[in-house]
């Protein structure tokens, strides 16, 4: 099997879907002929045509909005917003529209689309092409929230998240995308990687670590450097944040007695508050330390100069203090 | 209801004179607009049961037996007249909180309306999840209401390409009132549709307000309908009283659409005559002299006077309409009122599909 | 001095602020001749005239963003926003602008505004009219977040809001407006409640309550309840949500080694998750029993029949229920 | 250039001759315009300054020194005229990312440019914070710029009603794509502004696409100066490339602006002869052809012959223009190049006002 990257695995997942289901479509800005500022959809229009390989206009509520519609017609959109920093004008469709069909409808009418989204930072992209939004979407009951970190899973979720009766954001780490060290083998055919389970991609006994995304690699790579200190990290990749897999979270904590997620996103408000919060209420009696958060600084958006990017960001050496500080507590 | 619009929407092409046509004097205008006796009764049906319903809810209100209650008292003629020229069932519609009066003529039962009022376990908009008037309901293509303003705009366009990529001939209608039309979504609904030359037909019932706010603090343009040449889209101003134009624009607009012509935007001029809802008090912004003279165009004295000029209709025969309107209303309440609340036990399901269901 | 509702102490800061600084002025829809959906802005419109209580057409990213255009220009826009629940479509402007615009310039430009919302429920206003919003805006920095509790800090916090250098973000719990048993006295002239501050608004040994307003009062209420059962309770009004006073918070659960959050907003990933997460790091060692949240449910909005209302709802038994456990663990 | 502006716009109403004039041989265009010699020359300054540091900038890119370009090369003729209508430093402008030669020839300085364009700490629109090509001058009253397209439109509306607060006759300018025209935003700004009748000059730069997305799938008319109409204000195209011709309309729009007369929408059509950005690679969606064509109405080439032919400039003249532009930017670098970065301790500062500031 041949090593595929991020960004091939996902856009595997599209050809894939697309041929199996002549209801799931694409849309977003620049999807067809140019095939994604990212190349993600390079070659669908190819072979799937202008009618479901869709350039839309520079309209993110639309883009949302004709997603949920067609959706509600029984179509499998799976709409992309060019950065996850532009999901913002298409907040009052995602939340009070899509997440609320099945419930406010009494289960008469449901909406299954796909909200795909690039974010993370590390690229360079400044303030508005590099956050991270994922605790903005994860907080409202009725949608589901992926943010994958291997090929292996970017591929097999998508598929889960088309095929998925609700609506799903599907967060792709950009920075990730074509990252050698994230290669993977991954099989050409179909499988699928459900929704809502956390996997545990390194074992350990003194500490959990909780992550996703880019930051999962690099607390992996800390936790490997880990092991020459005698420190033995659980590395546990959180791959869905809505629904969460509690008990693959609380089970790591009850093993370990120690807890730190990390992620890119500002710490204040983000999505390791819950995360942490549930292991405060849910393992206290087997918490050895504090449960530690570390995550990205409180300022509005990642800075574009890269000494500034680089104090923005946390990374395997932040990353590894922070696991010596809590193994040490 | 349905097999009657399905009739006439399939005989319309064939059956509807040309315009030139309109001036013959010969013929009046409901026959040739192709409508049969049996139709225009019906039609008024739909107009007195949506006003008596409205009047049962108010009261129902006052009574304290409901919370709340936004109406479309005034706005009748626009809601039945479009209701006619499509097809439930077959088209999909989505509508607004106003849409009383579309959502009886298309099919829904006053128990249905009755028990969504009351916010009972049966009701089948929302199982008294939402506030009443935002209706939904499945077996009519009509789509579930939600409160923000003009989401549903986009949402129909989205409507309109599924049936360009399934290839099917429905046509998709939405509605929304004049306030919504200041809303980002409209602009980017109807650029997108005309893009595509999707079979979307957008209504919008201009009542003159948005809640408090007059026109002329919404807009610096007398006609909503001439923002459709900003699209590349005919757009059309009816009055929204006169449901035999309204059904005729509604006509042309529908076939447009079901030809692959594209989107059309009507603007149908109209006053609601309660307030905005339950929770507003209009005096603190229009005169009660501005709300005496839109009576004086109430669309359902005028249909009234309309049947009556043309013989289609006796005192005796309206008072009879009235009845089996009245006649129905009670019959829905009295169910209604009957019947169980929502169980707290069901709060938790819906969230997401459960195992096995779409 | 009268006792006042909290409706009566918004408005009177509208009208002294207004007085004060000609640059004050407020936008939104129905803001001006209806005097607001809920009366808030009653009377400004005569006094103060069309132009600075000003009638908006239906449109809220243009509300937030001629709101920014004008503080931007030095102007201390106050813009309402009908309900929380429709503040969503000004999401892009709120976060991506106004919060941005001091940060983003290096201290170039700035963005004085207050963006006012009338949210919560137990009002009977459905799946739309009830929502809490809180967490999707304490989340990003360059904003302040106010949710008050009594009339005495709504008054002056508003006013600390307007007069404040950044942008504010200012929740008024719609239930409490004008709930008589939240009527206090206040004085009639001006005065400034500090941002950023909570209060120990009733003080006690056994746990720690956070929470602001409705479950504030609804918190008190149990709290005054469980004296009877010899369990003494602190109760602390958060009143800003950002900048949040970790201080009081800390000093509080350090004292009693108990915490509970209380919010109406659903429990995953709300406002409480930080929370939480701030004491399990901080007060570790203080803690004798699991961090305890208390909140709506985990639905896609509250349900508009009273039976399901009351069901998505915690409730001062509830309340009760939860500090009873709490103490006992 | 400010004070050259300030005359300029002050003589204007008397010495510009009404339309009809426009047709009288005697008088060339420039003269008609009310420009002296003067400002023609640096008109021309501008427009090869612009495209010079441009072409400068993506050499540094190719080397690696800086990571991300956006320009504005094609589209310097707009934005040149424009800055000649306004007043600097009293006017208000929300530029966009593509504003290079608009912010020039407001007066920022090669150097501050290339301050931003490499990220140092004295960088004036950003500290280095920002992406390049995210403009932003206090003392110019030129506006932070931000990525999300459209957001500025919302916002120049709220300056053009501050100004209509403070009963100030400063006009707002702001600029955007012609993408950034199916946004919401652009709908709402237009209509509010409309509605107020604030002094706001909406300038559209229509270079054919956004991004890949050509205009016939972003919209289904032919000029977006005609969605003017749905609001209710004048709508002006402009070929983008004449400067002159920009300059006649944007004076138009200020002078209508600055009476009171409200806002005007005007679409300069243009081309963009660079890729999108540096992330871009235009051949996947548009011929070298078209580019070839674009290229031949290059507003730089197009200045110079006008200049010519009315003896304005000789062929000498235009190489000393070259050079002097040529040798700001070389200043420009070399001191940016020397700047000190941004020091990581200053991440955590302006998040908020520090005590007592504003
Ligand atoms: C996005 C949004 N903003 C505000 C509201 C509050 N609101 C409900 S109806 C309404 C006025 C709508 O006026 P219009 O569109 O003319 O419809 P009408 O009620 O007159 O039929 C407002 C402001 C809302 N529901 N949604
Ligand atoms: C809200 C938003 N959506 C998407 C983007 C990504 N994006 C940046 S520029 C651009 C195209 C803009 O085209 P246009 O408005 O025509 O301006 P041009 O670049 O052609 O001058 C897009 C899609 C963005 N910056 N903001
Ligand atoms: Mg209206
Ligand atoms: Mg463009």
């Amino acid at each position: 099997m041949p090593l595929k990257t991020v960004l091939e695995a996902v856009r595997e997942a599209l050809f894939e879907e697309m041929r199996r289901d002549e209801n799931v479509f694409v849309l977003g800005e620049d999807v067809g002929q140019r095939g994604g500022v990212f190349r993600v959809t390079e070659g669908l229009q190819k072979e799937f045509g202008e009618m479901r390989v869709l350039d839309t206009p520079l309209a993110e509520s639309a883009i949302a909005g004709v997603a949920i519609g067609a959706a509600v017609r029984g179509m499998r959109p799976v709409a992309e917003f060019q950065f996850a920093d532009f999901i913002h004008p298409a907040v009052e469709q995602i939340i009070d529209e899509a997440a609320r069909f099945r419930y406010r409808s009494n289960n008469t009418f449901s909406c299954p689309v796909v909200f795909r989204a690039p974010y993370g930072g590390g690229v360079q992209g400044g303030m508005y092409h590099s956050q991270s939004v994922e605790a903005m979407f994860a907080m409202w009951p009725g949608l589901k929230v992926v943010t994958p970190s291997f090929p292996y899973d970017y591929k097999g979720l998508l598929k889960a998240a088309i095929r998925d009766n609700d609506p799903v954001v599907f967060f792709e780490h950009k920075k990730t995308y074509s990252l050698p060290s994230v290669k993977q083998e991954i099989p050409a055919g179909d499988y699928i990687v459900p929704l809502g389970k956390a996997k545990v991609v390194k074992e350990g006994t003194n500490l959990s670590v909780f992550a996703y995304g880019m930051m999962l690699h690099q607390s992996l790579q800390a936790a490997r450097a880990m092991e020459q200190e005698g420190i033995s990290v659980e590395v546990v990749d959180l791959r869905t944040l809505r629904p969460l897999d509690r008990e693959t979270i609380l089970n790591s904590v009850r093993k370990t007695g120690r807890a730190m997620i990390v992620h890119e996103a500002n710490l204040f408000g983000g999505f390791g508050g819950e995360i942490a919060a549930i292991i405060a209420e849910e393992a206290f009696e087997w918490l050895d330390a504090p449960v530690r958060r570390l995550a990205g600084l409180d300022v509005p958006g990642m800075p574009f100069a890269l000494a500034l990017e680089e104090e923005f960001m946390p990374n395997p050496t932040k990353i590894a203090d922070g696991m010596r500080q809590l193994a040490a507590y | 209801m349905r097999s009657t619009n399905e009739t006439t929407a399939k005989d319309r092409k064939e059956t509807l004179p040309q315009p030139a046509a309109a001036t013959q004097p010969a013929v009046s205008k409901w026959q040739e607009l192709g409508i049969s006796k049996n139709d225009m009764l019906e039609m008024y049906y739909q107009l007195v049961l949506a006003r008596t319903l409205d009047e049962r809810i108010w009261l129902l209100n006052r009574q304290g037996k409901t919370a709340f209650v936004i109406s479309c008292a005034g706005q009748e003629a626009t809601q039945v007249g479009f209701a006619k020229a499509l097809k439930p069932g077959y088209d999909v519609v989505w509508p607004y909180y106003r849409s009383l009066a579309l959502a009886l003529s298309m099919g829904m039962t006053p128990t249905e309306v009755m028990l969504h009022q009351l916010s009972k376990a049966e009701d089948p908009s929302s199982g008294g999840r939402q506030m009443p008037a935002h209706f939904g309901l499945a077996r009519l293509n009509m789509v579930s209401v939600s409160s923000p303003v003009a989401t549903q705009l986009t949402q129909a366009t989205g409507s309109g390409y599924a049936s360009k990529l399934k290839g099917d001939d429905k046509v998709t209608y939405t509605f929304v009132g004049d306030g919504g039309t200041s809303k980002g979504d409209f602009h980017e609904a109807l650029n997108f549709a005309a893009i595509h030359s999707l079979p979307v037909v957008f209504v919008v019932e201009n009542n003159g307000y948005a809640i408090s706010v007059p026109i002329s603090k919404q807009m610096h343009i007398a006609n909503i309908a001439d923002r459709a040449t900003a699209y590349g889209m005919p757009g059309v101003v009816v009055d929204g009283n006169d449901l035999l134009e309204v059904y005729r624009v509604a006509c042309d607009a529908t076939d447009r659409a079901r030809r692959g012509d594209g989107p059309t935007l009507v603007e149908a001029k109209t006053y609601r005559y309660r307030p905005h809802s339950s929770s507003d008090d209009d005096r603190a912004y229009r005169t009660k002299e501005e709300v005496e003279e839109w009576r004086l165009k109430d669309p359902i004295i005028g249909f009234e006077r309309y049947l009556e000029e043309h013989g289609l209709i006796t005192k005796e025969g309206e008072q009879a309409v009235r009845n089996r309107a009245k006649q129905a209303v009670e019959e829905a309440q009295r169910y209604a009122e009957a019947a169980p609340n929502p169980s707290p036990d069901t709060i938790m399901r819906y969230v997401y599909a459960e195992e096995g269901q779409n």
